[in-house]
């Protein structure tokens, strides 16, 4: 969650060399994101994944949860990830897992971004009371401690499923992304330009939309990246404890699962590193994509 | 002679190749000169006065020598700079209002600096509190955070000890194109005290403001396109430029009592040329009325009379 | 006429407005058509704050500003305001930070087609469009599909000029618009100013540069600290400046054919030779009132201590 | 100062008064009237909790008082410290319950954050130096903050634990030990202590390295550190003044990444049995203990918001411009 300016400043650069630049930012973002290691491995790791989890499932003739094979099988040529005490082919749950992960991650961060950007671009342009308002409201949400909140809340669920979950995660975990946002949409909306927008006529929203937002769209880009990160670490915290989808398959119910069954002390390692290992995955190369793509809009940080 | 440049060459580096930002100039600074240095964005004054002290990432030496006091400067070299730095030459830079750690009181962070520098604080304290005085600030400011002070009094802070060491050669690098009108003055000519004082030998004044630095410079040098274009005694610059753009410029800034009604001033047509890929010849030459066949090939930076040095085949 | 009648700006800072900052207090002047009105001032003057009211970027907490008449703070609603936005326009101080650096900088008149000229044919549009590019003597051909920053900051000046004139405009507001620009281009950048001018344009001339305000404007006002502290016809106020802080700033300003000292002295020696009776000298120690007095026919002074110094 | 800690206190106040409104609500306003089913169903297993359950429902829920009354009739018990009464550990209140399970969790918790912060804050700091580290570090930093409490904790008691042998995996001592100061009880302590313990270490670690890295940059790269370097300071000073100033920022981090890390430590807590309030909250969802649950919830919160005003005054204290504004000194 780095403060990353979204643009370049065209007066930050050394003498000459801002009248030097013939093209336009964007052309050269794609210059340098195609020149990014970091950017193109995280996106590779991630996009592999994703491609398992929409794709894989649609070629195993049994679902996650059905008992097919022998119990306890270690990974072999025909259970790729081995079985589990239950006989259940722990490959089959991964790629179900992977997708539920994702699924969790667009939405629970979707909703988290959406509900950030529109918090942080009202209190920020807005300024005022209205500001104050926000303000105190993203801080209570802000100290509350997420998990906690999730817990109890899905507690007292009769049924749960996945949308439900992303929606209560999307509800809790905004705040910091708000914060972020308000002070970007403060500093942009001091910019010039965005008085000549309203000396345009330009209504509020307009301008939020036409003016503000598009100068910040690499840094809400990389907002709901980290979003998306949290929402899939949130959901796996809560499918551990058991108050996961009541129906269907993800990573983190793999591993309660394991643990419920003692996996740990009957040293069935098969059962628990993949799913924590998707996990790890998916989240850490997405972080690292992040970074690429902070050297890639922050221009500060290309020259490291 | 205090300082003398020799062709000195700086190239920015950047993704479509150098930028030539300061190409070749020759001059030098005599001792107890004030010299003002003069152009406007692009013009490669500043790269110039950086180059002096520290060259920064992006900034490449190309050629070219510094020499002070009859020393080889070693620009190129970082860590051997180290040794002049501070000593020799020293710069009150242009963001001075935040050139302190905002987390230090500025006394116990001068003391860790000079320490740093391998002098003893004891050595200098008494002086220290004279010059801070001297530049009207109580010796209570060293107890305080920056934070505590006023914008100019941090400037001020900064003056002094940037110049504590005696250095030959300082820098003041638009130190005044921050302030008011009303506070200028007093800051232009403190630097003009500190030379009398000889808390500095010699000075170079970076500005976009000429009226600023001829009202304290002894010399003024016109640069333009990272060349030379002009360096003259201040009154010379202002009455009698010799070069086609110090001359358009200096016609083109109003002053009190100038007005549009009666007097209408114009500017120079045109823009200063892209340093990417530099046009031979003048640089001026685009923009420039009188130019002719011969400005094709580079001007030399040539004395025409006595300390007036002129870049141009028309100054005669 | 634009005219602002005794008016303040307070601001509330602190948490839930806790404190209170005065901005602005009292200014009373006026631009009429045809005439350039410098407003010279310090940072913290006041002086942009009094630009942004004028704009109707920042709200008007005491008085009135009324533009032929019309109080613009009751100028609500869209429609309303986009009406004003047809006769009242702005050039601010950053070329750069005008333009947002996304977009392409000729994005600036499609903004204005889009709020008001939806109706008109391609055609004419770039009809009116060329018009205005050759008023501010730009070429269509350099700077339409170009980015900002492969434009100069005096091209970009030019062209936010241009845009404030495809909407007919009768007051233009220019706060600072050339002090960020290169000293060899900025004159021209002035000069249009004067033309705008001739065509019966009223200006508001925003601008800390006293040389600069004194080179275009017909009337000056001078604030320090949020008041104004002397107005009048501007020969008037360089020539025979009243108040102590006007000939601070006139003793200050760097000029190239005089230093420091002999512009002071002259002052001094003019000072001294000055024998007329003073009849809006206050007693030592008084507050100075918002209202100024009319020292000589259309020559405002605000009062001020007899042999007082300037207080900056 | 007395009005910048007056608003703080007032956001934490009412973040908690939202919070025990939460608490309230849930059970009042779910769909279908769980309170009603919990009952119901806790009747069938376990007769004289059911009728515990029901005394305490009544005297706080008062299902026919109005809906004010009850709300008032909530905060009235949680003042007295009445939680209700565990169903898990019946008839035990669920107050002596969660107090008991307190010093586990802190014990874990306290010396995991606080450790983590300073060692990560050193790493971080050390990247910031070459390349060569920064590419190390920053991509080991971002895999462990990725890597979820509970799956580090499984394999480190599956390493370290099991196959290994070094490490006990369960509990917070061995079970033929009664708790007493003998050497050998704190030894077993420590022991069991030792592995829920590095593993929220390590996670914790990489996000205060990565923070810390990114921070030391920007350090680096502002004007003071320029002038410095223009007056030929050697990188020590420097980059001494840079981690200094570049650690403030982080003191706020820790803040903010409160939550995080008592989310990770009650996940933790549940692969090692570890008798804190995360093994609670397992085992009150396994039992429907729901007073059991709410009232670690309460508690959680209650912790996280003394940590957070503990945290703005050590800020206050630490940051001298803070300090100066906060005391009107600025001129």
């Amino acid at each position: 969650m780095t403060a990353a300016q979204p643009l370049p400043d065209p007066l930050a650069g050394p003498e000459g060399t801002a009248a030097a630049l013939p093209e336009a930012p964007r052309r050269e973002a794609l210059y340098f994101a195609l020149r990014n290691k970091k950017l193109l491995i995280g996106s590779a790791i991630v996009g592999s994944l994703l491609l398992l989890g929409i794709l894989a499932p649609f070629f195993f003739q049994n679902g996650p949860n059905e008992r097919i094979a022998p119990p306890g099988l270690e990974p072999s040529a025909q259970y790729w990830f081995g079985t589990t005490q239950f006989g259940q082919d722990i490959f089959v749950q991964f790629a179900h897992g992977v997708r539920s992960t994702f699924l969790v991650g667009v939405l629970g961060g979707g909703i988290g971004a959406v509900i950030g950007m529109t918090v942080g671009f009202v209190a920020g342009y807005k300024g005022g009371w209205i500001d104050e308002i926000l303000n105190m409201i993203t801080n209570v949400v802000l100290v509350l401690p997420t998990l906690a909140v999730l817990l109890i809340i899905a507690a007292y669920l009769e049924s749960r499923g996945i949308v439900m979950q992303s929606l209560f995660i999307g509800l809790t975990t905004w705040p910091w992304a708000a914060r972020a946002i308000r002070s970007q949409a403060l500093s942009l909306s001091s910019r010039d330009y965005v008085d000549l927008a309203r000396l345009s006529g330009f209504r509020t929203h307009k301008i939020i939309l036409r003016d503000i937002a598009p100068n910040m769209s690499s840094y809400l880009f990389m907002t709901f990246i980290l979003l998306f990160g949290g929402s899939v670490l949130a959901a796996a915290g809560l499918d551990f404890v058991g108050l996961g989808p009541t129906d269907g398959m993800s990573l983190g119910l793999m591993m309660h699962q394991a643990v419920k069954w003692g996996a740990l002390q009957l040293g069935v390692w098969w059962w628990f590193v993949p799913p924590g290992l998707g996990i790890t995955a998916i989240v850490g190369s997405l972080y690292i994509m992040n970074v690429g793509l902070d050297e890639v809009f922050n221009p500060k940080l290309r020259e490291m | 002679m205090s300082l003398k440049v020799s062709d000195l060459r700086v190239y920015y580096r950047t993704l479509r190749g150098d930028v030539h930002a300061l190409d070749g100039p020759t001059f030098t600074l005599a001792d107890g000169e004030i010299m003002g240095l003069a152009g406007e964005s692009g013009s490669g004054k500043s790269t110039l006065s950086k180059s002096l002290i520290r060259l920064d990432g992006r900034m490449r030496y190309v050629g070219g020598s510094v020499e002070l006091d009859g020393t080889e400067v070693p620009i190129w070299d970082d860590a051997a700079m180290n040794r002049f730095r501070f000593k020799e030459i020293s710069i009150i830079p242009q963001y001075s209002m935040s050139a302190m750690n905002p987390t230090r009181k500025i006394g116990v962070m001068i003391a860790e600096l000079l320490e740093s520098r391998g002098v003893r604080f004891k050595t200098v304290r008494e002086e220290l509190h004279r010059r801070l005085e001297l530049v009207g600030l109580d010796t209570e400011v060293l107890k305080r955070y920056p934070i505590e002070l006023s914008g100019g009094m941090k400037q001020r802070v900064v003056m002094v000890l940037s110049t504590i060491l005696d250095p030959s050669l300082l820098i003041a690098d638009e130190v005044t194109s921050a302030l008011d009108v009303s506070t200028q003055r007093a800051v232009a000519e403190m630097l003009v005290e500190f030379r009398d004082r000889r808390f500095v030998k010699s000075m170079v004044v970076v500005t976009h403001d000429i009226s600023l630095v001829y009202q304290i410079a002894d010399s003024i040098m016109v640069m333009y396109a990272g060349r030379l274009a002009e360096k003259a005694p201040a009154r010379t610059i202002i009455e009698a430029p010799r070069h086609p753009y110090t001359r358009m410029l200096i016609s083109a800034l109003p002053e009190v009592g100038v007005t549009y009604a009666e007097q209408r001033l114009t500017g120079i047509p045109g823009s200063p040329p892209g340093l990417l890929d530099p046009p031979k010849g003048c640089r001026f030459r685009a923009r420039c009325p009188l130019a002719s066949d011969e400005c094709a090939t580079e001007p030399p930076f040539v004395e025409v009379t006595p300390d007036h040095h002129v870049a141009c085949w028309k100054a005669e | 006429m634009l005219r602002f009648d005794r008016v303040s700006k307070v601001y509330n800072v602190g948490s839930f407005g806790s404190d209170r900052l005065t901005a602005v207090r009292e200014a009373d002047f006026e631009v009429r058509r045809g005439e350039v009105v410098a407003l010279i001032g310090e940072s913290g003057s006041g002086k942009s704050t009094l630009g942004k009211m004028a704009l109707r970027i920042a709200s008007v907490s005491q008085g009135t500003i009324t533009c032929d008449g019309t109080d613009i703070s009751t100028l609500r609603g869209n429609r309303r305001l986009k009406d004003y936005y047809r006769r009242v326009q702005g050039v601010f101080q950053d070329p750069f930070s005008s333009y947002n650096p996304v977009f392409k900088a000729d994005r600036v008149f499609a903004m204005v087609r889009g709020e008001y000229y939806r109706d008109v044919p391609d055609a004419q549009w770039r009809a009116k469009v060329h018009a205005a590019l050759e008023t501010v003597r730009l070429d269509p051909q350099q700077i339409l599909g170009k980015y900002p920053h492969q434009l100069s900051g005096g091209q970009l000046q030019r062209l936010l000029i241009a845009r404030a004139l495809l909407l007919d405009i009768d007051y233009l507001v220019a706060d600072e618009i050339i002090s960020m620009l290169d000293a060899s281009t900025r004159i021209d950048v002035l000069n249009l100013l004067g033309d705008l001018k001739a065509r019966g344009l009223g200006i508001l001339f925003i601008t800390h540069d006293l040389a600069l305000g004194n080179y275009i404007s017909d009337e000056t006002v001078i604030v320090h600290k949020g008041s104004i502290v002397e107005r009048g016809r501007t020969e008037k106020v360089f020539g025979d400046p009243l108040h102590p802080y006007t000939k601070k700033l006139l003793s200050s300003v760097p000029q190239f054919h005089k230093k420091w000292e002999e512009v002071e002295a002259e002052l001094k020696a003019r000072e001294a030779a000055d024998t007329r009776i003073r009849d809006y000298h206050l007693p030592v120690g008084q507050e100075p009132p918002a209202q100024l007095f009319e020292a000589d026919e259309g020559h405002f002074v605000q009062p001020f201590p007899h042999g007082a110094r300037a207080s900056a | 100062m007395r009005k910048y800690f007056a608003r703080k206190i007032f956001v934490y106040a009412l973040t908690f008064f939202v919070a025990v409104t939460i608490n309230w609500m849930i059970p009042r306003f779910m769909p279908g009237d769980p309170v009603q089913s919990r009952l119901a169903r806790a009747s069938l297993n376990n007769p004289e909790a059911s009728q515990a359950m029901r005394d305490y429902y009544t005297s706080v829920f008062g299902f026919d008082l109005p809906i004010w009354q009850q709300y008032l009739n909530f905060w009235g018990a949680l003042f007295k410290g009445d939680l209700g009464i565990s169903v898990w550990l019946f008839p035990t209140p669920v107050t002596d319950v969660i107090l008991r399970a307190v010093p586990f969790s802190l014990g874990l918790l306290l010396p995991a954050i606080l450790l983590s912060w300073v060692v990560g804050n050193r790493f971080g700091a050390y990247a910031a130096r070459s390349k060569w580290l920064d590419n190390t570090v920053l991509p080991v930093g971002y895999v462990l903050t990725a890597t979820p409490y509970m799956w580090l904790a499984l394999l480190l008691a599956w390493g370290l634990g099991i196959v290994a042998g070094w490490f006990p995996v369960a509990g917070a001592y061995s079970f033929a030990l009664r708790p007493d100061f003998s050497w050998m009880f704190v030894s077993s302590l420590v022991q069991h202590w030792f592995l829920p313990f590095l593993s929220m270490f390590l996670v914790a670690l990489g996000g205060w390295a990565i923070g810390m890295r990114n921070m030391i940059i920007y350090e680096l790269e502002s004007e003071y550190s320029n002038y410095l370097q223009a007056l030929g300071a050697p990188r020590r000073l420097i980059r001494k003044y840079a981690f200094r100033n570049a650690m403030l920022p982080q003191i706020t981090g820790l803040a903010v990444q409160l939550g995080t890390v008592v989310a990770g430590s009650l996940l933790t807590e549940i692969v090692f049995s570890y008798p804190g309030l995360g093994f609670l909250i397992l085992q009150a969802i396994q039992n429907q203990d729901f007073f059991l649950l709410q009232g670690a919830f309460l508690f959680i919160v209650a912790g996280v918001l003394i940590a957070n005003f503990i945290i703005d005054i050590v800020y206050v204290l630490v940051d001298p411009r803070t300090r100066i504004q906060l005391q009107g000194g600025v001129k």
